[in-house]
């Protein structure tokens, strides 16, 4: 296969040895899912970390929306803290929607959307590696960040750790279900408010279960029940979405023109 | 190598519409084992539809799709195991630059970390040839529409595919670069693969039989 | 299939009329007066049968989605396209009488209670439903994404009821009377069934009509269509 | 004739009753001739692109 080809104006680099070409061509399909799926975990990863604002934006939405509602409704320590935990959550549950649509948009525009169908490769898996780096670079800032926010608003101390957990497995769910709506709305040009639009409704369980688990620590109460059901929704949903989103991304690629 | 006798690819009486009107009117392409297969028409005439449906990336109204005799649904992961599509869309990320890219796309050269040096010597050398050696790790948002594309052409010799289906690949491209992606064709129909390409205006092979499909303008 | 719907539209039609009259009549005279809600609880005869509905045909919608998504039959997608403005309007009427029966009982039009706020998330899912399905312009991928958000939708909706319910006992102290039917004597439930039974044909009926225009719309190129005009137009 | 009158009030609840019947006989009906105005209105459609259509072939 490497016989001499006339050689191009410019040719600095010899031909690599038989040996490599061999290797390198047996491993067509070989590549395990658990392979698979980390090396579209450490693509998405290597994108986010080179373009900051990917990242950057949902955490400063997050921020200046929570740092919004002491304004709103004025500072008083009483009122603050018995709405800090639905605050948090919600402005957290915003700051994720903003970031959904960058999952797929992209890879859809430049062609690498149809490629990974075209692949052969399982899309469901790719999809799992692709939404867990949405997850790390857009969801966990927000968790790292919550319990500054939850200073801000007066959040009773012993609440600090259940909201970093609850908004650890809530942020998972969210961005699997979030990518189902992402998958379906990728042929659409302005698809961020239909985004939207289809994907909260599917969001409401992990908001109510996330926020009373907090408030629920804030006034003293157990909240392992509600954590188990958070688990639980993340656990359904890590599990079904990707094949939802299989589907979708197989549809929207087939609608472009 | 399946024998030169069996079908790749084969299409039957494949009909797309497009709202009202009928782009693809009852069109059927079979691809034989090493053969080059180029669907020729003018814009709009429908062709990338068409080459798009071949591959599954576009809805089909009425016909049937077989790959080796099978039907496409039951032996569609197989048909895409062993499919190499380039469409317009060249498939480059901006963000990652052309090695990286390749090493994505073309799961051949993921290789371990003891290749490691040799892989990227061989992509180097390839991309050389194409004459953008020297933009190998520069992100590929730096390279223009044209570049982009050589680096998903250089595909075609890192990945190992029996079947090719490029969307007009000689344009934006100079000579020298039409001369490789021609060469590249020759030699992989040479070792019993297939090629089917849209092009504007027919493309001449030396001493290859090209079967030609051309699409009129629909009515 | 165009056929079978046009001659069962008409037999749908009456039954549905007569079905309606009897259950408006036995629910607003013959029905007794609620001891505690007076005669205001008569607005049950078309709020409970609206939110049935509503989430009838939502699964309705969902199952025939799976068929179409599954085995490719096209006039499942025609089904589920049909029952979906359908589903939403009865999701709209179940949320009007829901608040103008909670203002005499409670006092304000909206009370944040478990069925009207899961009746209020599928109303969200039957926009967001239809809002897919417009937004996308290939026919083909229209009907199979929706039909996916469908599927997906069908899912959520026990989770969203659940959780909805669990948030309404945990903010709701439980002395606010629920929402539940006041205990239903035999003549207060007849024409509850009648009037659910109505709301079933009206809806059949309707979806006839829907079908034939959507079967109509997608296959104006098949040939038995050129027949049928000319019979109409001779 | 009181008899009438006194079935309308619906013991004092008269607004809240019949207008949300009203409402919903407003809402179904909109539904049922929506629907039957978009039969028509592909008949017509449909039966004259299909002649259309034959007439070309």
């Amino acid at each position: 296969m490497t016989s001499k080809k006339k050689e191009g104006p410019v040719n600095t680099g010899e031909f690599p040895s038989k040996q490599t070409v061999e290797f390198a061509r047996g491993q067509r399909h070989d590549a395990s899912a658990g392979h698979l799926c980390l090396r579209f975990f450490q693509r998405d990863l290597r994108l986010a970390v080179r373009s900051t604002g990917q990242w950057l934006n949902p955490l400063l939405f997050f921020v200046i929306v929570v740092s919004l509602f002491p304004l709103g409704i004025g500072p008083g320590p009483a009122t603050l803290a018995t709405i800090a935990p639905g605050v948090l959550w919600v402005s957290a549950l915003l700051a994720m929607m903003l970031s959904l649509d960058s999952i797929f948009a992209h890879d859809y525009r430049d062609g690498t959307l149809e490629q990974m169908v075209v692949s052969g490769n399982p899309v469901s898996v790719m999809v799992i590696g692709k939404v867990m780096a949405h997850w790390v670079t857009s969801g966990l800032p927000l968790v790292l960040l919550s319990p500054l926010l939850g200073l801000m608003m007066q959040l009773p101390s012993a609440a600090y750790l259940t909201l970093v957990v609850s908004l650890l497995l809530g942020t998972l769910s969210l961005s699997f279900i979030g990518a189902i709506g992402a998958a379906l709305t990728v042929s659409i040009n302005q698809g961020g408010v239909l985004l939207s639009l289809l994907v909260l409704p599917l969001t409401v369980p992990v908001l109510i279960f996330g926020s009373s688990a907090v408030s629920a620590v804030a006034s003293g109460l157990e909240a392992s029940a509600h954590l188990s059901l958070l688990a639980a929704i993340a656990t359904l949903s890590a599990s079904l979405a990707p094949i939802a989103i299989a589907g979708a991304i197989r549809i929207g690629v087939a609608a472009s023109r | 190598m399946s024998s030169s006798a069996t079908l790749m690819l084969e299409a039957q009486g494949i009909q797309i519409w497009r709202g009202e009107h009928l782009i693809i009117d009852d069109v059927s392409v079979s691809v034989p084992a090493s053969s080059i297969v180029q669907i020729q028409g003018s814009n709009g005439s429908g062709k990338t539809t068409l080459l798009r449906a071949l591959v599954g990336l576009a809805e089909i109204d009425e016909g049937q799709l077989f790959w080796q005799g099978e039907p496409m649904t039951r032996v569609r992961d197989e048909f895409y195991a062993s499919l190499l599509y380039l469409g317009h869309k060249p498939g480059i990320t901006a963000g990652l630059t052309p090695y990286e890219n390749l090493m994505a796309l073309c799961p051949e050269i993921v290789a371990n970390q003891t290749v490691e040096k040799e892989t990227r010597k061989w992509v180097l050398a390839v991309l050389t040839q194409l004459g953008i050696g020297d933009r190998i790790d520069l992100p590929s948002v730096a390279l223009s529409a044209g570049q982009q594309r050589r680096v998903a052409l250089a595909r075609l010799t890192l990945q190992q595919a029996t079947l090719w289906v490029l969307d007009e690949p000689l344009t934006s491209l100079d000579a020298e670069g039409q001369r490789w992606v021609k060469q590249q064709i020759q030699q992989h129909v040479a070792t019993g693969g297939s090629v089917v390409f849209t092009t504007h205006q027919p493309i001449e092979f030396d001493d290859e039989t090209v079967i030609t499909l051309s699409l009129a303008q629909p009515s | 299939m165009y056929r079978f719907a046009e001659r069962l539209a008409p037999w749908l039609a009456i039954l549905c009329v007569l079905t309606l009259a009897a259950g408006l009549y036995l629910g607003l005279v013959v029905a007794p007066a609620d001891y505690e809600q007076g005669d205001s609880y008569r607005i049950i005869y078309i709020h409970v049968p609206a939110a049935w509905m509503s989430m009838f045909v939502y699964m309705v919608m969902a199952t025939s989605s799976a068929v179409f998504l599954i085995w490719r039959l096209k006039i499942a997608d025609i089904v589920a396209v049909a029952s979906a403005p359908i589903g939403a309007a009865f999701t709209a009427v179940a949320l009007l009488t829901g608040s103008f029966w909670g203002k005499p009982m409670w006092g304000t039009w909206w009370i944040w209670d478990a069925r009207l706020t899961s009746e209020l998330l599928l109303l969200f899912l039957y926009l967001g439903y239809l809002a897919l399905r417009g937004a996308l312009e290939s026919p083909q991928s229209a009907s199979k994404a929706a039909a996916i958000l469908a599927i997906v939708g069908v899912v959520n909706i026990p989770i969203i009821h659940f959780s909805v319910e669990w948030w309404n006992t945990l903010h709701q102290p439980a002395s606010i009377t629920k929402f539940d039917k006041p205990s239903m004597h035999i003549s207060m439930l007849r024409p509850l069934l009648l009037m659910v039974l109505a709301f079933q044909l009206l809806y059949f009926h309707n979806l006839m009509v829907r079908v034939r225009a959507l079967i109509l719309q997608r296959e104006n190129r098949a040939s038995w269509v050129a027949e049928l005009a000319e019979k109409n137009h001779v | 004739m009181s008899e009438l009158m006194e079935f309308l009030s619906m013991g004092g609840y008269a607004f809240f009753v019949w207008s949300s019947y009203g409402l919903t006989t407003i809402i179904l009906l909109a539904v049922v001739f929506w629907s039957s105005r978009q039969l028509k209105q592909s008949r017509t459609q449909a039966f004259r692109r299909a002649l259309q259509h034959r007439n070309k072939q």
